[in-house]
């Protein structure tokens, strides 16, 4: 009882204790607020400019969701068909490295170019960050079904499909939610980027006109949101994780 | 009575084996319908291959597999499986994984949604007789090895295949379950009539099901010996204390380690 | 009456030298015109033109050597620049005295200078060294990002860097580097006889509905005139627009373009939006010392003056 | 046999289906090579510009090389210490989750102030943006370990450090691994990234000047040795994985 | 003989026990020093944990364990475990994964680099007793379940422990195997005077190792009946087909059943 009360307030314990430090290094070597301003001087520029970071982070929000949602639909879709053929794996695991490889940076003026300005860039560019970790745990959760679980259905006279639906796919689930972990950060750094060259709102805009116009207080105050909301992002796709698939966590406590 | 698994002079190599030594190696087994037949062998003898052949999960490299009178040349639709390993699907309740079977084979599967509640009663009928009543609900995690077992056995049964499988079903069990179960196996056969190969380690529980017994050589495996158990049926759990039962697995004893010693 | 939709792309964000457009959307200038202008932002006044060339965007506010350059590298893709609005660039190099830079421009020599891989005025370099014999050995370019570009320069950490006048002067004040140790050197100046941004359209754009060129053009010079005639209340437009903008500054800047850019004496004398055929003949030359043109253009296919609205309409003072 | 010789081919035959499909694409809607060079354009443009490209790759590559380095060794000790400790796992999290969220295009203007142009911010980029997944597979593997092993060794009067380096840090391996080829991928964004706003070398720098000079093919170009590149060393993390934890891919095999 | 292992009134529950049920309670059991016991009961009755809680693996909430004359507050560092589950690290080689136990425990920690001669040749002759002879510089993963078992009891005994738990250690085993496996661990137990707890399904087992066999009540655990067993040793194999044995193992079965029903 005791240690879990501890890990319940460690997390708080840590951060608070994390930026204490900092706060105590810049004062104690006297940095420049422009190099590295103190948590109290971006706290104060958070309060300062509640209303535009609340309006822009809330933008973000919707592009995040947005891409991510794409990417759920689309990622399970290709790790479906990725996970039931070994041969299309082999084949377009290349093509999809080399995507993965491509700064999603440089990309973004392309998106641009076909969609102009507005909420479609950010929204893709969130999608084609985050849709590659997913494709590739759902491929592998489908496609690392027991082989007895594979010979009793085929016994029964399944077909291949019957066993990606039946089996694979609730199997990849625990797989599925894992990446889900991962592609939100991700996601919600892609549009983050859309928004810095291709948006007129969001903290990504925010972000870039707060460091064109030098207020950097403003720049870390972004900084601070955006990590606050992935943070946030996070702790609830963790959560949906524990609660769709607590079978996979208790299985192994059982066990 | 006319032989229902007809495997005939059968040589298998797996696909993946690195040394390219054959599972299997000239084996012939005839198995009766209705038969409830035992096959015992060292560990690694191919008793799971000969399994996998039977119901065409693997195709021979020579010789011939016939089920049901046709020759094998795909997954034979028909069978129910259960392993050691019990294989239940955790996302699934118990009674979920039972009725499985039912989403696949035909005509089940188009019966199944409008004749649910049957078939749920069918299945929680089962459950009683493997002693897990009212325990569907529960997930199989949730569940002990033994009764997963228990349960995965359900599973094989629920579409009344006309071949059952089982390949150490009652591995994990203590002794009381483990007869326990023997002795829903023996009543199950009495009814249905359904064919059974059973793979097992233990002679005793040979001796107590099967109506023959086959002794498998190592590997590659072969049969080398071939028992029929004459015990009149139906069989209570008491003949297993009985002299003549402690001869008989003496005697099964003596031939596997024979065979054991020709190897 | 059916409006026509028009995308504009801007140069930049949303600062004080925008303020033009913002007013001209703002009194409904655009709308009384019959057009429905849509203004975004942009990285650099390069991205204009892409865009109009992707046909994404309709009009674009660019650099007009810019365009001379990627309608060399595209062939296929006929951009037109259609109205002048900065008559002299904002390419300067930026640098402070206390570092050893002056107004003289050989005291580049040797030294470390801060230069955006992207930059525009960077990009001027070739014609600012031909123009000013400025001997390059030695000297030392440093590829900064644009955000950190004034804030070196402020640290110390390079000597000079390019930059446009208007938004580096400011950059550098506010990051606390006094306004007497900071040296601008305003290419235009030296001898760099190049013209700035200027309204881009595309050849489709201008063939298809040549009167919405027209009516825009006619708007923005009623943006420019009202500007010029009151820059502070024109800034409000911008401040509406960008949430984190600070009026003083944004006045500071666009009072800056206006004096060095747009309104220049030239512009006073024969009207806004027009070129000075001779001296944008030597401003190709010019461009040629930058690249090598696969085909020289000619002021013509560059430049037309068939949307700009009448002389008399485009006096400024 | 068959299977394997198709499994062997199926990536070229992917990605060169892929490209004549662009190829063909571009010719049957003409669109403009400044939208969407064709593959021959932007191969004509590679072999045009081989001396540049290769001399910019290589420089991407040490950059690649050394912040890929740099994250490995930290993402191991970190993964560690998390790993064994659920206290500081707990603790650290939000922290780490939350720096995951800042776009890393975000922080190179940081480390340019601080570290100045040169090879240290797009090694750096490339560490900080690659580390993060190589600690949670760490931790994820040595947290992981079998109860009944650790019941095992500790009967015996073993310490945690033994555990963790007789059982989970071996054990953690295969994650460890796993999660190389996706930091591989990651440090190769994260040095691009760098050097497009603090190099003067590299196929990032080389990506913004050719951008900026509307050559649009070079654009690509670079692209596209960026995608080669990083399926080549995708491709070498493989391997090292296969060769290096072969027990964990075979035991499943042997099961 | 003095009492080795004294477990006096223990009530356990785990930490993460949901329902907050014991998993053992009023758990009393003295074993002597050299002692073989043997441990009967239903799946989940908490044999296990009497395993854990006599290595200091789990500490009771009531009642006191007494190890060799200590109060156990700390794993007991001395005692060898093998469980069903084999648990061999795959990366290591088997002959690897028994010197394990020898880089852990004093003295052998700071002996093994200098002697590494002598524990290897100790580790090859256990391997020989146990079948594996020349199987040691094999991976786990290229020995099959029951050759993993055998190994990971070399493990256990490669240390000489005071004290040895084996958790159903025969249970994946054919008969063959499993019988000879009985030998080693009869030949062992006679030449080392180790004390022994062994849990274990099989009562055959239980009656033909066994100096006293404790059969366990349904969860919550607690010792319900124990019996002598006096066959003189050595024994051999044999026995186990006298009527004297099929008498003892068929009492035990009466006595568990009867323990079943009470609860
Ligand atoms: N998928 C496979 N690929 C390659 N070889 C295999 C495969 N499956 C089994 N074998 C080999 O074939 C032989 C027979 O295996 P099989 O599983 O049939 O043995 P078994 O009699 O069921 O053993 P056990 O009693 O341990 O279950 C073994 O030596 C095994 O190593
Ligand atoms: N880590 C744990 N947390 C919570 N409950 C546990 C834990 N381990 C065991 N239990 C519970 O304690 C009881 C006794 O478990 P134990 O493992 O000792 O049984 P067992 O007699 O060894 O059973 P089996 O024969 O199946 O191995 C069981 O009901 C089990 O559910
Ligand atoms: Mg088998
Ligand atoms: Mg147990």
């Amino acid at each position: 009882m005791k240690t879990k009360n501890q890990l319940a307030i460690a997390p708080w314990i840590f951060t608070i204790g994390f930026f204490v430090l900092w706060e105590l290094a810049c004062r104690v070597f006297n940095i420049s607020s422009f190099i590295l301003p103190a948590p109290s001087t971006i706290l104060f520029a958070v309060w300062e400019y509640r209303t535009q970071l609340t309006y822009h982070a809330f933008h973000t929000l919707w592009m995040t969701l947005a891409g991510f949602g794409l990417a759920v639909v689309f990622g399970l879709l290709l790790g479906m068909v990725l996970g039931s053929s070994r041969l299309i794996n082999a084949g377009s695991y290349p093509l999809l490295v080399g995507f993965n490889s491509i700064p999603k940076v440089a990309v973004v003026p392309i998106l641009v170019f076909w969609f102009g300005v507005g909420w479609v860039p950010p929204v893709l560019t969130a999608f084609l960050i985050s849709f590659f970790p997913i494709v590739v745990n759902v491929a592998t959760g489908i496609a690392t079904v027991e082989p007895e679980m594979e010979d009793v259905l085929r016994a029964l006279g399944a077909s291949k499909k019957d066993i990606v639906f039946k089996v694979g796919v609730p199997r990849a689930m625990p797989y599925f939610f894992g990446s889900l972990k991962v592609a939100i950060t991700l996601a919600y750094v892609g549009s983050v980027i859309g928004e810095q060259n291709a948006s007129n709102v969001g903290i990504g805009n925010l972000l870039t006109r707060a460091s064109a116009a030098f207020e950097v207080p403003l720049v870390w105050a972004s900084l601070l949101v955006l990590a606050v909301l992935g943070v946030i992002m996070y702790a609830i796709t963790a959560y949906a994780e524990r609660s769709m698939t607590g079978w996979a966590q208790r299985s192994q406590m059982a066990a | 009575m006319p032989v229902f698994v007809d495997i005939h002079n059968v040589t298998h190599v797996y696909a993946r084996a690195e040394d390219g030594v054959p599972a299997v190696e000239n084996l012939t087994i005839r198995i009766n319908e209705g038969e409830f037949a035992a096959i015992v062998g060292p560990s690694g003898c191919g008793k799971s291959t000969l399994m996998k052949l039977a119901t065409g999960l693997q195709f021979p490299r020579e010789g011939t597999v016939i089920v049901d009178g046709k020759e094998v040349g795909a997954p034979v639709k028909l069978a129910g499986m259960a392993f050691q390993n019990p294989t239940m699907l955790p996302w699934r309740t118990t009674l979920d994984n039972i009725l499985l079977p039912l989403e696949i084979v035909e005509p089940h599967r188009s019966r199944l949604r409008r004749h649910k509640a049957e078939y749920v009663a069918k299945a929680e009928s089962l459950l009683e007789q493997v002693g897990l009543k009212g325990q569907g609900q529960k997930f199989p995690w949730q569940l002990s090895g033994g009764m997963q077992q228990r349960a995965s056995l359900c599973r094989a049964l629920i579409h009344e295949p006309k071949l059952l499988m089982l390949d150490e079903p009652f591995g994990a069990l203590d002794s009381f379950t483990r007869e326990e179960l023997w002795c829903v196996m023996r009543d199950l056969h009495a009814a249905q009539k359904v064919t059974i190969i059973l793979v097992t380690h233990d002679l005793r529980e040979a001796a107590f099901l099967a109506d023959r017994i086959f002794c498998m050589s190592a590997r590659p495996g072969r049969i080398v010996a071939e028992r029929e158990v004459t015990f009149p049926r139906p069989r209570d759990l008491e003949i297993t204390y009985t002299p003549e039962f402690s001869e008989l697995v003496h005697e099964l004893r003596g031939r596997i380690a024979q065979a054991r010693k020709a190897a | 009456q059916a409006q026509t939709p028009v995308r504009f792309s801007l140069d930049w964000r949303w600062e004080g030298p925008a303020a033009p457009f913002a007013v001209a959307l703002d009194k409904g200038y655009f709308k009384a015109e019959g057009l429905d202008v849509t203004i975004d932002p942009a990285a650099g006044s390069r991205e204009p033109i892409s865009r109009v060339a992707s046909g994404t965007y309709d009009v674009g506010f660019g650099d007009v050597n810019s365009l001379v350059r990627f309608r060399d590298e595209n062939p296929g893709t006929d951009l037109k620049a259609v109205m002048v609005i900065y008559d002299r660039p904002p390419f300067a190099i930026i640098g402070r005295k206390s570092r050893g830079i002056s107004k003289d421009a050989s005291s580049l020599t040797g030294k470390k200078i801060g230069a955006p891989a992207a930059d525009g005025a960077f990009a001027q370099w070739p014609i600012f060294k031909t123009v000013n014999k400025v001997d390059e050995t030695g000297m030392k370019f440093e590829n900064v990002g644009f955000p950190v570009r004034e804030p070196m320069l402020a640290q110390g950490e390079v000597d000079a860097v390019f930059g446009f006048s208007m938004s580096s002067f400011i950059n550098l004040k506010s990051r606390g580097v006094p306004a007497d140790d900071i040296v601008v050197l305003l290419m235009s100046d030296y001898g760099v006889d190049l013209y700035g941004n200027t309204i881009i359209v595309s050849q489709k754009f201008a063939q298809e509905k040549p009167e919405a060129v027209k009516g825009l053009l006619r708007a923005i010079m009623k943006g420019v005139q009202d500007t010029v005639k009151d820059p502070s209340s024109a800034v409000d437009s911008v401040i509406k627009r960008n949430d984190v903008a600070k009026k003083d500054v944004e006045l500071e800047r666009l009072k800056m373009v206006l004096e060095q850019n747009m309104i220049t004496p030239w512009v006073k004398e024969n009207g806004f939006g027009g070129i000075d055929k001779a001296r944008f003949a030597k401003a190709l030359d010019q461009i040629g010392l930058t690249f090598t043109y696969k085909e020289k253009p000619s002021v013509e296919s560059v430049f037309t003056e068939e949307f700009l609205p009448a002389a008399d309409q485009r006096k400024v003072n």
